[in-house]
């Protein structure tokens, strides 16, 4: 293996982890506050970590330049949606009525 | 087994599986997607023999059919899903009504 | 290093799976959008993934669509459940 | 070895569809429709097609989302009426159940034995250098087979048509909620020029590499989309006449143009070989234009329809 190919696959191997604890967060925590925590995790370091890795496997400059703005704008897309998902659910705290809804 | 069996096998299935939801289900909304899912059957049968037909690029007639198919069956989606909010809001029905 | 490229997808196809759990208990709208927020993002890994090991790097192309498009499904739910939503679920 | 990937696609996207069809309430059935349509989008990603999982990717992730978000909204509350549909007779239930397994046969069976035909790839590359383009499936669409695509175009407007008989076509007029978090207006209008631009690469793109016309299509009706939710509403807020050109432009003019090169004696959409490549650009932008028009038009109505109901029902102080 070269060198190059042994810091894909650590790179690879750490953006599995990450998604893996994103959905087992997303899965185990109790309500969706937690749960947008465990979820951006994955979205942001996942993703970046398998990009990255990805970037240096392909390495054309053109196709890195796409992987990092793919990964620019996740960051910006998850971070922001976490934020106003987080605020909508405030706005719609349900009442003891609808709390049993489901 | 080749590549374009298995998704050829899934289409068909997928096929069935929409017919048999717009029998089934009740509610318009999910008669709706289960048109929508025998489209991604047909779509998927097509597709998949177009790679089988590859050589040094994929079949691109089918390609173009599926695209052109997209777009059509998604125009088709929302004047269906706009009928039937029409339908729910002028009579309150969610589903066809039941012969008795 | 294929054998590993396609362990990597199976194993974040799987974590789809895994996902799906959440998406079927909900319990509330917000949840549902989420999980497919985080397909979403494992499906742009797989695209990125299948990029690199197929050598087909229009794929890119596809991770960027989905990527531009995350963000307008909870734009919509945010702009759209924001009053007066008949109920259902909170 | 990748062919564990296929299978597991494969069967996912079975499951998916069948544990969608079997959800007992609407938003799990969206919900797993939209995985449905990422199961699709990645298979398509393995199949080669790289323009069709575009497609897919803003079509499904992208403009029916929206719709059925919208339309969600009015369906998710809780049914009060229709529970009481008694379950078809039992002798229809197995009636239809074991026409489907037939039918489930012959069509595994079809796909399985399906005859040899060799296919048109061969043709699709032996007239690409007449086509004007180097990307096959443009080829097909925009120079082959522009029947199709002329028509599609029309289909949509159709559809916007059709969208527009089932309530007034003034619905779409009807005032927006604006953005009032600066968050949210920030991200919007960061987003707009963004998906404007993506939209315009791929259109460009389509030239050579997959891309088109539709992907580009549904991009720029994103953008209108987005726009509309924070609170401006592009298409409404257009004079009439513009609306009209901008809706028809993309049919009216493919249409022309086949006119006019087949009174100088050659057939319908046939294109001379030496302007191809630019007229089909000319042709490809206008299509996308009218088109993205035409999904912005329709979001806008769904979410005007939205706004009648909720008046009639729920008065809304704001």
């Amino acid at each position: 293996m070269t060198p190059a190919e042994i810091v894909t696959v650590m790179l690879l191997v750490a953006g599995c982890f990450f998604f893996l604890a994103g959905t087992l967060g997303l899965l185990r925590f109790p309500d969706l506050f937690c749960r947008l925590h465990a979820l951006t995790k994955a979205d942001n370091l996942g993703l970046g970590l398998i990009a990255l890795g990805m970037a240096v496997h392909i390495a054309s400059p053109w196709a890195a330049l796409k992987i990092l703005f793919i990964w620019l704008f996740t960051l910006m897309a998850s971070s922001t949606s976490c934020y106003l998902i987080a605020k909508f659910q405030r706005g719609r705290a349900p009442k003891p009525s609808e709390a049993s809804a489901e | 087994m080749e590549t374009y069996q298995i998704y050829s096998l899934a289409s068909a299935v997928l096929f069935v599986v929409g017919l048999a939801g717009i029998f089934a289900a009740r509610h318009f909304f999910k008669k709706i997607i289960a048109t929508k899912i025998m489209g991604g059957g047909v779509f998927l049968c097509f597709v998949s023999f177009a790679e089988r037909d590859a050589l040094a690029f994929a079949d691109p007639v089918p390609h173009a059919m599926v695209i052109t198919g997209i777009v059509v069956a998604v125009s088709a989606a929302a004047f269906a899903l706009a009928l039937s909010r029409r339908i729910q809001q002028l009579t309150g029905q969610e589903s066809f009504p039941v012969d008795e | 290093m294929e054998a590993f490229f396609i362990t990597v997808c199976l194993f974040l196809l799987l974590n789809i799976c895994l996902g799906l759990v959440r998406v079927w208990r909900g319990p509330t709208v917000a949840d549902r959008l989420l999980t497919t927020q985080l397909f979403g993002t494992t499906g742009m890994a797989v695209l990125i993934i299948l990029a690199g090991y197929l050598g087909e790097l229009t794929l890119l192309n596809v991770a960027i669509t989905f990527n531009v498009l995350a963000i307008l499904l909870v734009i919509c739910l945010v702009q759209v459940w924001k009053s007066g939503a008949k109920g259902g679920e909170a | 070895m990748s062919v564990w990937i296929d299978s597991l696609l494969a069967v996912l996207a079975v499951f998916l569809a069948v544990r969608c069809l079997l959800a007992p309430t609407l938003p799990q059935c969206v919900f797993l429709f939209f995985a449905f349509g990422l199961a699709l989008a990645l298979a398509w990603a393995r199949l080669g097609a790289v323009d069709v999982a575009i497609a897919e990717a803003a079509i499904a992730a992208g403009f029916l989302g929206v719709l059925l978000i919208d339309a969600l909204r009015d369906f998710a509350a809780p049914r009060t009426h229709g529970e009481t549909a008694q379950k078809p007779h039992f002798l229809t239930q197995v009636l239809l159940g074991a026409g489907l397994v037939v039918f489930l046969y012959v069509a595994l069976e079809a796909v399985w034995n399906v005859p040899d035909g060799g296919g048109l790839t061969a043709l699709a590359a032996d007239n690409l250098p007449r086509s004007g383009v180097d990307h096959p499936v443009t080829a097909v669409l925009l120079n082959y087979r522009s029947y199709d695509t002329w028509l599609e175009v029309g289909v949509v407007l159709m559809a916007l048509l059709a969208l527009f008989a089932t309530g007034g076509k003034e619905l779409f007029r009807r005032p927006v909620v604006g953005a009032v978090d600066p968050l949210l207006r920030q991200v919007i209008l960061f987003f707009t020029p963004v998906l404007f631009l993506v939209g315009a690469f791929l259109l460009y793109l389509g030239k050579t590499e997959p891309g088109g016309a539709f992907q580009a299509a549904v991009l720029w009706g994103a953008a209108g989309i987005l726009l509309h939710l924070g609170g401006w509403p592009v298409f409404a807020a257009m004079p009439r006449w513009t609306r009209q050109v901008l809706l028809t432009a993309g049919f009216g003019f493919f249409l022309l143009l086949g006119f006019i090169f087949m009174s100088g004696g050659s057939a319908l959409f046939e294109y001379p070989v030496a302007y191809a490549g630019v007229l089909i650009l000319i042709v490809e932008t206008l299509a996308a234009l009218s088109i993205a028009a035409a999904l912005t038009a329709i979001f806008a109505y769904f979410n005007g329809m939205k706004a009648a109901s909720v008046e009639n029902e729920i008065p809304d102080p704001s």
